[in-house]
């Protein structure tokens, strides 16, 4: 493992304090917590806060979207590993001005158990608390029987919407039916070059060849569906694009908004090919999306590669909160 | 009836501890092919965690010892195990001083684990391990065997809930590494003596 | 070599039509050329043109800060590769709105010849030009005989000095008095973990073993001035304020600017760690930065490894421009 | 007094497009150690653009096919050595058609890479090759050896110029790679039989 880190058991806690200490114009830290909430408390006066966040190791998620018109609040775990409910708890009582919180968990067991606890320790203290679970992976079989899918970069798309809406004054209800009508339109797929490095593990999470390829895998290096020699960028989007049209019927008289996300140490320059390519792709099908971004939003530490979210703009408004201004450190 | 003293209970958490830190790399590798590789550090810190909030310390009742460890593994652990490890010491601190029958207390935790997890048997996680167990000891014959049992059935299942289900049928032929933890919880109650 | 590519040759080609695609609000292409320039010309009018480039690989750089408020103009060569004068040309006589365009150089033989050539032709054509040669890498010994320092990522502070003056209304001649001011206050320099691999190569500019480091390597895979066992961040962070403590005495009573930058590969985990170190080290000194950025702003393709930059902010405005806002999509 | 003719000067070029791209990796081999890797790769780019606006041209004079040539090589080469070859060219575009004596006008190309570039000899550029080559053009006396022995002073020069010159002493030892490809560029002027 070659990293620049000093002792593996500190990563958390160093990088968060880098973070927060490098960028006190957005961001400041709930001592003793992983808690990161935003330094302008006066933008969140009167408005819902929105609470997200998850194990650490997905950089700049979950602390880079927060700021004014996105995230209140961000709780980040250790490495890969769901925040505890007393700290996203903090989280809550930090950022709630009165109009409630709404909390955005990625469809894990372990960050849906620890949220709830801390959903269950607000309505104690009489803060109202609703939340959508983002399981935006389409790599993974659904049913009711399951854990059903994976969170994964789509729920930036979540971040972004919800906390446009918050800032222009949606009530605590209006961004629950407003996150229940979005979610079933974001649909996320991936592909891996290498995985993931925890640095208390000291390996990557799973070996590949030299020219070998994973399709479908999480942001925690969990297993994906297929693997196969290394293909052109032109292939992997042909693959992606299919999978997402199989689950989302994609057409031409629908809008969109994509997003090309890095994994980690996937140069840039991969991701703008692979954009180029995805937008050939989609330009055969009809579609011109309304809104792209491209690069490293939801990453899974040092694993290469890329996924692609691709959100069904069902309701116009929803590009006005993709275009909507917001001050913070990622977005 | 077997009944559980706050002495008995410190025992069963350091044999608890004792087995999570000599077996902190095994418990990981189990969780790397069918889930993040992670559960060894999680409990590891937790139980680490557990043990500064109780060595040395007086416990009036099982109520207070078992809040401390609840709250020890709620604030530390994180993660899947976290809650849920947390909620069975919750529900069993909720039990705790008016009743220290071992079968009650443990099923009361059983219940808080489903509720919190949502998971009934044959999902391949720590269920499967906590329903025949307790079972057992609410019959007065809990033994060694129907703890290494139990661990093993959890090796053909396919996992429904938890990380281990994104693999789907692909996550048969792997132990469930909270299932494994879990023995070591029912081996070290076991080793206390409480049954003998 | 492992990259989403499709042919080696053409990387460049279709990285930059991925760019411009996905950011038509930012960025438009001059067709047939790498020339990159800001979409929205309005915002141009009146103003000086702004006009940066150099080889590609180190993306964001330069097509991510061209917009309102930074750059007019971004000029891509092939990878590592400094453009052509006529592409260059095409940029200058693309922006220059009557008041003139001022050039972005980093100090490399190719990128200053193939400037210079541009500017001759411009001149031709009666449009006012003036340039700056950026040399902030503090890695390579300077001397009045040699091709002097490299420009590496101190680059991108120049380009936000320039562009923020420049839609403030000032003029070429104001431009140039300011760079030259500005100059000798960047400095900068870089710790590898990890080579580049040029996609037309296909294997890394150098081979570091799994435990080793070098010190001072350059934006290109240059080789840099001491290889040694890897160190903890702390370490690292020592040994290259250490080496801009040399060059540019570190004080407490001065104002300064930093840029902790990954340089591709290396994850936004070990830049925030890196900068928590750098921060406790500039804290012991006294020195608590005005301005701190964290991220891949000025990448080496897929190499491992940060750069770090201080900037004395010799004249409080520098701050000022510093924290201007821009519409660009990587600043 | 050595005549360069538009049929021979092509032979030049065409010979020269081959030797670089015959050794188009051994180029960029050469500028690894020492500068980026991408020389071979440069030229290689730019002889292939030579070629297609050259090839089955019919070149009223010197002027106009080294003008061709001039403009090929700077707008599709860049680094360092576009603008350094394409200069070369563009000079003797300028005396073209007024004198095409090989020692005026590779004297006009040398001055024309100096202003350039501002590399003096001796900083292990091209110029190492160029200086000697041309000197001895104009006294009559070019021969392989010229070259090969130009080519070669460059490997224990201390660069001062360009990439290279970033490593200070440790780029002793290493050819330097734009000399290399000026080698060819002598070699196959040689090859066209104009001396002989
Ligand atoms: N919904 C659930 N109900 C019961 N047990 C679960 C559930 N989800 C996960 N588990 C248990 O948790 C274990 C994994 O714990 P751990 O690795 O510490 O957390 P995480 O999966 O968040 O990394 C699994 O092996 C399984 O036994
Ligand atoms: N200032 C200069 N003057 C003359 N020749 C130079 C100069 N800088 C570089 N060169 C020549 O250019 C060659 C490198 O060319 P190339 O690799 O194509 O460009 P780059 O260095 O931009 O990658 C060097 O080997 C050297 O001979
Ligand atoms: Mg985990
Ligand atoms: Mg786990
Ligand atoms: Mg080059
Ligand atoms: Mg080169």
């Amino acid at each position: 493992m070659k990293k620049i880190i000093n002792d593996p058991a500190n990563v958390v806690d160093e990088m968060l304090d880098g973070l927060v200490r490098g960028y006190p114009q957005y961001v400041e830290r709930i001592p003793n917590t992983g808690a990161i909430i935003r330094s302008n408390k006066a933008s969140m006066q009167g408005k819902v806060g929105i609470v997200s966040g998850g194990g650490s190791g997905h950089e700049p998620a979950h602390p880079g979207y927060v700021g004014k018109g996105m995230l209140s609040g961000a709780v980040a775990g250790q490495v890969f590993t769901s925040p505890t409910p007393d700290q996203i708890y903090a989280a809550i009582k930090a950022v709630n001005t009165g109009s409630g919180v709404f909390l955005v968990v990625k469809n894990y067991s372990g960050d849906v158990m620890n949220f709830d606890m801390a959903k269950d320790m607000a309505e104690l203290d009489d803060i109202p608390v609703k939340s959508i679970v983002v399981d935006d992976d389409i790599a993974v079989k659904d049913s009711l029987y399951t854990q059903g899918r994976r969170g994964v970069a789509g729920t930036v798309f979540m971040h972004k919407i919800l906390g446009a809406a918050a800032d222009q004054g949606a009530t605590l209800d209006e961004l629950d039916a407003l996150a229940q009508k979005v979610l079933p339109n974001i649909k996320t797929i991936a592909v891996a070059l290498s995985a993931a490095t925890v640095p208390e593990v000291g390996k990557p999470g799973f070996e590949l060849a030299d020219d070998e390829i994973e399709y479908g895998v999480g942001i925690h290096s969990e297993p994906g569906y297929r693997r196969e020699k290394l293909q052109p960028s032109k292939a992997l989007v042909a693959e992606l694009v299919g999978k997402i049209d199989d689950e989302q019927h994609l057409t031409a008289d629908k809008q969109y908004a994509v997003l090309v996300n890095g994994m980690g140490a996937t140069p840039l320059m991969e991701q703008y090919i692979f954009t180029h390519d995805l937008l050939n792709n989609l330009g055969d099908r009809g579609i011109k999306p309304a809104f792209t971004k491209i690069g490293n939003y939801m990453t899974s530490i040092d694993m290469a590669g890329i996924s692609l979210t691709i959100f069904e703009l069902a309701d116009p408004q929803w590009l006005d909160y993709l275009n909507y201004p917001v001050e913070t450190i990622a977005w | 009836m077997t009944k559980l003293t706050v002495t008995t209970a410190q025992q069963w958490l350091d044999g608890f501890a004792a087995a999570i830190a000599a077996h902190k790399d095994y418990l990981s590798e189990l969780d790397t092919p069918i889930g993040d590789g992670d559960h060894g550090s999680n409990m590891a810190r937790g139980l680490t965690a557990v043990q500064a909030a109780i060595d040395g310390q007086d416990f009036a009742g099982l109520k207070d010892l078992f809040k401390a460890v609840a709250m020890a593994l709620i604030s530390k652990v994180g993660g899947a195990s976290g809650p849920l490890y947390g909620t069975a010491f919750l529900e069993m601190a909720k039990l705790g001083d008016q009743d220290a029958d071992l079968g009650h207390l443990l099923d009361a935790a059983l219940a808080g684990i489903r509720k919190r997890g949502g998971a009934a048997p044959g999902d391949k996680t720590l269920v499967d391990v906590w329903t025949p167990v307790v079972e057992a000891v609410k019959a007065g014959s809990l033994t060694q065997t129907v703890v290494d049992d139990a661990v093993n059935s959890t090796k053909d299942m396919v996992a429904r809930k938890g990380r281990a289900s994104y693999l789907g049928e692909r996550s048969v032929g792997h132990l469930d590494p909270g299932s494994v933890s879990s023995g070591y919880l029912f081996t070290a109650l076991i080793a206390t003596g409480v049954f003998a």
